[in-house]
């Protein structure tokens, strides 16, 4: 099926072009195709304890949740008196407060405008609304079974962990909705207290540690990270040891968790990047490269 | 007499057995040019021969022998003949009769032909004399049909004269003899009736579709079926002869009362109809329940159809007046069925009994009710449920019931009295007497719309509480002006806040949600029921009993159209066919005549009912009546 | 004057079409089904029976056996006087019009004519019919506002659906017909 | 004219067909093929596959060959339909998936089509794009009812992220026992043969075309005063759209007398009007929304370049239309573009609101030195290139390649199958195929091919379209232009 005899394709030379009719067979290949073919163009070299620093996030993060359902448990067995945490709890979010803007000598504070007052309101709110509603949170699921409760609880924590922003843009991160997920999750935990007091000071302190805590933390990982670090290192040894006093085996697999996610984890993703085959080529669809939005606003 | 004369022509038409005759016998004055033979290809052959078509009645087949009196479709080529006049005759007055009826019913009746039915011996001079006639009556084509004695086969030739100067030079056609029942064709009616032209503009309008312009001719040439056989008129004529004379004499005493009685009874509903248009019906509260009672809905229904029937005016096509027959019919047999309701109930004062059973009935339903209540308060059926919220609802509804009982028994004796006027309202029909009842039924259920109600109301707060909080809690919010669900970054305190009551809300919706449930399976029974008994009614109303009537005794009277029949048929003869009415079916009939109803049938369909349903928005019975009285 | 063809449907079924011609402007086309054979008839009977009879062993309830020999009976009748078509006639009549007759097992007929004013003409047609591309006759009714439009579309032998031989062969005589309806139609 | 029933309209060569008597129909032809276009893209929908398959077989038609046409129902344009020349179109009942495109179950089909491809007597099946799903069903089924095999790709995929992934794996399993594979770019050959790892022996590169007389360059209708900048794409991400909204702002403020006509509709049309409504361009950027294909041509003519922004594209027919029509192109350098018009008759850019300006730029200065060729010159150049009968003769090569070829038996295809997709995935599709057989032989024994008619031809050598009366023809000219358009 050749255009013209094959005689002549010697001298003629195949050229990539549509608009002229060559003396090759539409099926013909030259020993050019597939000469823009290119890999792994946007490939990443790793640094080791690059991601181990990055995984910090995560370590915080397990803690936390592993923190707080250590807090419940004692409470839930009636060894921690509310007021003993209400009271900590406070002191330790004052002192996060003031942390807070002694960081970045509070240019954060300027850049996003929020007075002193709204602070104090929200505070307020926070405070009013969960007294106000602790005596409903006593009653609200006591018909419901407690395995039910633990399960929704677990799950919400889980989701938590899941839709947490620990700094990559992927589609599923929200975190809205983790927050949120979080305090369900407390809020279930707290209904099964013994008294609405116990019930009032476990939300707060759910908020403390999900919602105040880890912005707190972004701030120091962004202005200290050495101190990120240490203060990283502090609260996992917290949390292991609060785990400790309640199970030797729960703790030691919450070790080996930390340790795989803070170092093999890490190891893995280096190791495999040397894998990766990602094919590109003429037939990529272009991204474009500068924001469009300059034009729009 | 002349039911007789067409079963004789029924008898001559000798359509049932085959007996195949040797070809055409000699005795035939000129027999007919055989057509071509099966194989060749007709059109060649015939030229532009256009097939002629004769509509022949089937009384006149038994006739004497005489001219063909019809109108001539040109536009059809058919010629549809209406009556033979006998011999003997004067030419002139043939006419003068042809001139009067053509002026009374504006159809172009003329001399069509002859035709000669040959009961003896044929004679060469009848023959003759026939011909010699196309000079008299001179039209084109000019049939000659004639009848054998055996009256099996039938002859039948045009002839096209090339006016009376030059006999010779005629033409001749292929002609189809097409039998019709002259009264059936007379009396039916088409469907869908085709465009009649109006009487002013005479016969050249008769250009309705082929078939309507026969009918056309038919019925307006009725003037001509008026002469009675016997009447000693100067012209003889033969055609389909209405029945007996008494009967039509009953018709006209029936005619002559009419009047007056419509104009009586119309004057009494005017009567009426203005009692209940008087302002004082209109203040609010009044209106609003007028409009709510489903009684008050039929009575007016049933006013409106009396005015129309006794209406003075007369009905203008046939469609009104099937209307208005129709509408009588069912308000007869409404009133009938009415009365015989009447006598059972007050043969051995069955209204006692049931006014002694509505009490206990009434109070039953309450206890059952209570119990309900009970069950729920408890955990039924292992549900978790929130239990302060719980013993709220059911004090709630206890007291309701409570309230219902109390007010039960206040009523209680007036009870029967009320059922006996109830009952007397049954002899204005059976649908009122229905209706009455449904509205009865809403009155003793209301108690259970008020549950209904308040649970509904509860359920759907939550319900658009619960959704519009979900979305906070995954981070989105509603865009009013988009209409479209965006991402939203809230505050903090919002966010804690919003999760709060989202958690509190979806632990105490099950509670909720089951009182919703049961208290909306109790109000769809209700609906139910009241819906059925609505059904029934407007069965009643809207079904067309006098055109099934007709439709079941006289099939011919509402035609879908015609169907043919070919006649036993030899080569050499005109091809003869019979034209039937045929009957309009009973589904069409139905669709065509059903009566309007009353009540709006139910607009949303099960997919938006369930969906109403499951968003707590209030559902009503069938026709937008579930709110009797609030 | 009647001669008869065997030919089979799309299911491949035996059809039998009789085509009686009274004159050369009369022609009527019957295509009969085979009647409902003892066979399959005894078939069906006995399955519902058997299965009413299983009924029966489980829960005993004479009312079952009743019920399915009447609902057998019933269901019959209805096969007969409702379903079951046993031939289409189709009676073209020049320049008068085409009748269709479909005529029930139980003897029930129902009867159409269409004049000759309304047809515009009549065709053969594919059509897909469930799982399958098949050709049908039809009749086109003219549309009585503008000429040479199409109003609606009339299928004939909608219960018997013949291949295409047998539609060709009916599709002929018809096209003879209304040529020469058109002929003199047009010629005064 | 409007017509009820699922019949469609197909009436007018099948009235004619009491002509042809049933015996003449032999089906077995040596030179000419009957052949069957599937894909789920035609008229009524609008776009360049559409165009492509109602062109290709036009010609194919005009070369002798039988072609019918497979598609799904539009709306209430079901059944089957008849266009120019007695091109026969079924448009079949199947649920319409995602944008256009049918579910598939990979069985559900198989009725319709085999009843179709008997009644046909079909011998080659061309099936064309990729997104349909109808053309892999009914690749998959005329390769177990043992018929060849042709598909057609006409677009781009990238090989990044998950999705492209999954539909690259089943385009191997349905391209790697089909006999040829056509693409309409060498760009899109390279992608093809690398998504679904085949041969490059069997993939033929076919250019597209246009037709040139419908695309006539009239230099009288665009005012010399103004410079007027022409884009005619759908306002898609794809087509750039984002890119242009950056354009726009850039040139209006350069140029005074610069204007844009934008003709296309889409999701991106409201960003373009948010730039207009900025920067009050309201009387120099014209937004004439969805054109329909014969429109295409008086709104080109309205302007001195075209612009085309797209990120991605096979073969781009809307900047040869624009060359044809005697505009100054400017387009991106993606995909095939690059091969479809010669460096002096395109300005190359990359794809980024800097470089487009400049291309622009060096455009509008060309066009004020007068530096360009006349309308004239450039229509006469642009209409050699591409043209349908040439598109047609080669495809037509390819069919008599492809007719030559013995398709794979059932035990060498699922060997086939297991060998070259991937131990898993082979494994699945091979017991499909099994699965299919064993339905294709059920249906067999149902209705046997021996009482299914033979479909009478409309086109083709004993096509009997070409004798009917010509009421009739006039009829369906008319028909064709209510239809094609």
């Amino acid at each position: 099926m050749c255009a013209q005899p094959v005689t002549n394709t010697k001298e003629a030379r195949w050229q990539k072009v549509l608009y002229e009719r060559q003396p090759f067979p539409d099926n013909y290949v030259d020993q050019r195709f597939l000469e823009e073919l290119r890999k792994n163009v946007y490939a990443r070299k790793y640094q080791y304890w690059a991601v181990v620093f990055e995984s910090s996030v995560v370590i915080q993060q397990l803690c936390s949740v592993c923190v707080f359902v250590v807090i419940w448990w004692y409470m839930d067995e009636g060894l921690l008196a509310p007021h003993w945490l209400f009271g900590t709890g406070l002191a330790s979010s004052l002192i996060g407060y003031v942390l807070f803007d002694l960081i970045d000598g509070g240019e954060g504070r300027k850049k996003s405008g929020r007075t002193r007052w709204a602070d104090l309101k929200s505070a307020l709110v926070f405070i009013t609304f969960t007294y106000g509603f602790s005596p409903v949170l006593k009653t609200l699921t006591e018909s419901v079974s407690t395995d039910t409760i633990y399960a929704m609880s677990v799950f919400m924590l889980l989701g938590h962990l899941i839709f947490f922003d620990y700094g990559a843009n992927a589609a599923i991160v929200s975190s809205t909705l983790s927050l949120n997920m979080a305090i369900f999750a407390s809020v279930c935990l707290a209904s099964r207290l013994p008294r609405s007091l116990h019930a009032f000071v476990m939300v707060t302190f759910a908020i403390q540690i999900f919602a105040l805590w880890p912005m707190l933390q972004k701030k120091l990982k962004a202005c200290t990270p050495h101190s990120y670090v240490g203060v990283t290192l502090l609260f996992a040894f917290s949390a292991l040891g609060g785990l400790l006093s309640i199970s030797a085996v729960g703790a030691i697999l919450f070790a080996l968790l930390l340790v795989s996610i803070s170092c093999l984890c890490p190891f893995y993703l280096i190791r495999l990047q040397l894998f990766k085959e990602n094919i590109h080529g003429p037939w990529d669809e272009a991204e474009i490269k500068e924001d469009l939005s300059r034009f729009l606003s | 007499m002349g039911l007789v004369s067409r079963g004789t022509a029924e008898a001559g038409l000798g359509a049932a057995s085959a007996v195949d005759r040797p070809g055409p016998p000699d005795a035939v004055p000129d027999p007919i040019p055989t057509p071509p033979a099966e194989g060749a290809d007709p059109g060649s052959s015939r030229g532009p021969g256009m097939v002629l078509k004769a509509y022949f009645p089937t009384c006149c087949a038994s006739a004497d022998s005489g001219l063909l009196v019809g109108r001539w479709v040109p536009e059809q080529s058919s010629a549809v003949v209406l009556a033979v006049v006998h011999f003997p005759f004067i030419p002139i007055q043939v006419k003068e009769l042809l001139a009067q009826v053509q002026q009374a019913s504006q159809v172009g009746v003329t001399v069509l032909g002859t035709w000669c039915h040959r009961r003896q011996e044929p004679e060469e001079s009848l023959g003759h004399f026939l011909e010699g006639l196309g000079a008299i009556f001179s039209h084109k084509p000019w049939f000659q049909l004639c009848r054998e004695r055996g009256s099996k086969s039938w002859s039948c030739k045009a002839t096209r004269w090339q006016g009376p100067a030059s006999p010779a030079a005629s033409g001749e056609d292929q002609v189809m003899l097409i039998f019709y029942d002259q009264r059936k064709v007379l009396l039916s009616q088409l469907h869908p009736p085709a465009a009649l032209p109006d009487r002013q503009a005479g016969d050249t309008t008769a250009s309705a579709g082929g078939l309507a312009a026969v009918f056309d001719t038919v019925a307006r040439s009725e003037a001509l079926f008026q002469s009675d056989r016997f009447d000693e008129g100067p012209v003889r004529l033969s055609h389909w002869q209405s029945e007996g004379v008494e009967a039509s004499i009953l018709v006209e005493l029936a005619k002559w009362a009419a009047g007056p009685v419509c104009l009586l009874l119309a004057c009494l509903l005017s009567l009426v109809s203005a009692a209940s248009a008087c302002r004082v019906f209109k203040l609010w509260p009044l209106s609003f329940i007028w409009s709510k009672l489903s009684t008050c809905e039929q009575l007016r229904h049933r006013l409106e159809q009396l005015t129309l029937i006794f209406s003075t005016r007369k009905a203008k096509n046939p469609a009104q007046l099937m209307r208005k027959a129709n509408m009588f019919v069912s308000v007869l047999l409404d009133v009938a069925l009415g009365l015989m309701l009447l006598s059972w109930l007050h043969r051995k004062d069955l209204i006692g009994q049931l006014a002694d059973a509505l009490i206990p009935v009434a109070d039953h339903v309450a206890e059952e009710l209570q119990h309900l209540l009970q069950w729920l308060m408890g955990a039924p059926a292992g549900l978790k449920m929130n239990r302060a919220l719980d013993q709220v609802l059911g004090r709630f509804f206890l007291y309701h019931i409570h309230l219902w009982i109390s007010y039960i028994h206040l009523m209680s004796p007036f009870i029967e009295r009320i059922l006996w006027h109830v009952g007397l309202s049954a002899c204005l029909g059976l649908t009122v007497a229905l209706s009455i009842l449904s509205d009865i039924i809403a009155l003793l259920t209301f108690h259970i719309y008020c549950f209904y109600v308040y649970g509904a109301r509860l359920y759907c707060l939550k319900i658009h509480g619960l959704s519009s909080l979900w979305r906070l809690f995954r981070g989105k919010k509603w865009n009013v002006l988009r209409q479209r669900v965006d991402s939203c970054s809230y505050d903090l305190d919002e966010l804690f806040i919003g999760t709060l009551l989202f958690t509190v809300l979806v632990f105490l919706l099950p509670t909720t949600a089951l009182y919703y449930l049961v208290f909306t399976l109790l109000r769809l029974l209700v609906v139910t029921v009241q819906g059925l008994i609505h059904l029934l009614v407007d069965l009643i109303n809207s079904l067309p009993l006098y055109s099934l009537g007709l439709r079941l005794c006289r099939p011919y009277r509402l035609a879908a159209g015609v169907k043919f029949r070919v006649l036993e048929h030899e080569t050499g003869r005109p091809l003869r066919l019979l034209m039937q009415i045929n009957p309009l079916p009973y589904s069409r009939v139905m669709h065509t005549y059903r009566l309007p109803t009353c009540g709006c049938h139910p607009q949303h369909s099960w997919g938006s009912l369930c969906r109403k349903l499951f968003f707590g928005e209030l559902i009503y019975p069938w026709r937008q009546r579930g709110d009797k009285q609030d | 004057m009647e001669d008869e063809q065997n030919f089979s449907d799309i299911c491949g079924g035996r059809l039998a079409l009789q085509r009686r011609c009274y004159s050369p402007s009369c022609l009527e086309f019957c295509l009969s089904c085979p009647r409902i054979t003892l066979r399959s008839l005894t078939a069906v009977t006995c399955t519902v029976w058997l299965a009413a009879y299983g009924l029966f062993t489980l829960c005993e309830n004479s009312m079952i056996l009743s019920a399915a020999i009447f609902i057998t009976l019933l269901g019959l009748l209805g096969y007969l006087h409702f379903v079951k078509i046993d031939h289409e006639t189709l009676l073209i009549i020049d320049s008068l019009g085409i009748q269709m007759t479909s005529s029930y097992a139980s003897g029930k007929e129902s009867t159409t004519f269409i004049e000759m004013g309304e047809v515009n003409d009549v065709v053969i047609n594919e059509a897909i019919y469930m799982q399958k591309v098949i050709y049908y006759l039809c009749i086109l009714l003219k549309d009585p506002v503008e000429p040479h439009g199409i109003s609606q579309v009339v299928p004939l032998f909608q219960s018997a659906k013949p291949r295409l031989d047998c539609l060709i062969e009916v599709y002929r005589s018809c096209q003879d017909i209304l040529a020469h309806q058109k002929a003199t139609s047009t010629s005064p | 004219m409007a017509y009820r029933g699922g019949g469609g309209d197909g009436q007018h060569p099948s009235a004619s067909l009491s002509y042809v008597s049933p015996g003449r129909l032999s089906t077995c032809r040596t030179c000419t093929h009957n052949i069957c276009m599937v894909s789920d893209f035609f008229y009524p929908n609008m776009g360049g596959v559409e165009g492509h398959i109602y062109q290709l077989s036009q010609c194919l038609i005009e070369r002798g060959h039988k072609v019918i046409i497979v598609t799904h129902a539009y709306g209430n344009r079901k059944g089957i339909r008849y266009l120019t020349n007695g091109l026969k179109v079924y448009y079949l009942p199947l649920k319409v998936m995602y944008n256009q495109s049918t579910a598939t179950t990979l069985f559900h089909s198989l009725p319709l089509l085999r009843y179709i491809f008997v009644r046909e007597r079909v011998t080659i099946i061309h099936s064309h794009s990729s997104f349909s799903a109808m053309a892999h069903d009914a690749l998959f089924h005329a390769k177990t009812m043992g018929l060849q095999t042709v598909f057609t790709d006409h677009s781009l995929f990238g090989f990044a992220d998950v999705s492209s992934v999954l539909t690259n794996k089943l385009l191997t399993v349905s391209l790697c026992d089909t006999n040829h594979i056509i693409c309409v770019s060498y760009t899109s050959k390279e992608n093809t043969v690398l998504r679904a790892a085949l041969n490059p022996e069997i993939v033929s590169v076919i250019p597209n075309a246009v037709d040139p007389t419908d695309f006539t360059p009239d230099p009288f209708r665009r005012h010399d005063s103004v410079i007027t900048i022409v884009v005619v794409s759908r306002l898609v991400y794809r087509k750039g759209t984002d890119l242009l909204s950056g354009i726009i702002p850039e040139l209006c403020q350069k140029y005074p007398n610069l204007n844009f006509i934008i003709g296309g509709e889409g999701p991106k049309r409201v960003i373009l009007e948010e730039v207009r409504e900025r920067y009050q361009l309201h009387d120099r950027v014209r937004l004439l929304g969805a054109l329909e294909h014969k429109d295409v041509r008086n709104v080109l003519v309205q302007g001195h370049i075209f612009l085309n922004t797209s990120l991605t594209e096979a073969f781009c027919m809307a900047i040869v239309e624009a060359a044809s029509c005697g505009l100054q192109v400017v387009s991106t350098r993606v995909g095939g573009i690059p091969e479809v018009l010669p460096e002096n008759l395109i300005i190359l850019c990359e794809p980024s609101v800097k470089s487009l300006c400049e291309g622009l730029e060096k455009a509008v200065s060309q066009l004020k030195s007068g530096a360009l060729p006349p309308p004239e010159n450039i229509h006469n150049i642009v209409k050699t290139f591409y043209t349908w009968r040439n598109v047609a003769e080669r495809t037509e090569k390819v069919y008599d390649l492809v007719a030559g070829e013995a398709v794979l038996l059932m035990d060498k295809r699922l060997d086939r199958l297991i060998s070259h997709c991937g131990p898993l995935t082979g494994c699945i599709f091979a017991l499909l195929a099994v699965f299919n057989f064993l339905f294709l032989m059920f249906l067999r024994w149902v209705t046997p091919d021996s009482i299914i008619d033979v479909a009478v031809d409309a086109t083709g050598p004993k096509g009997a379209w070409t004798h009917q009366s010509p009421y009739r023809k006039k009829v369906d000219e008319n028909n064709e232009v209510s239809k094609t358009r």
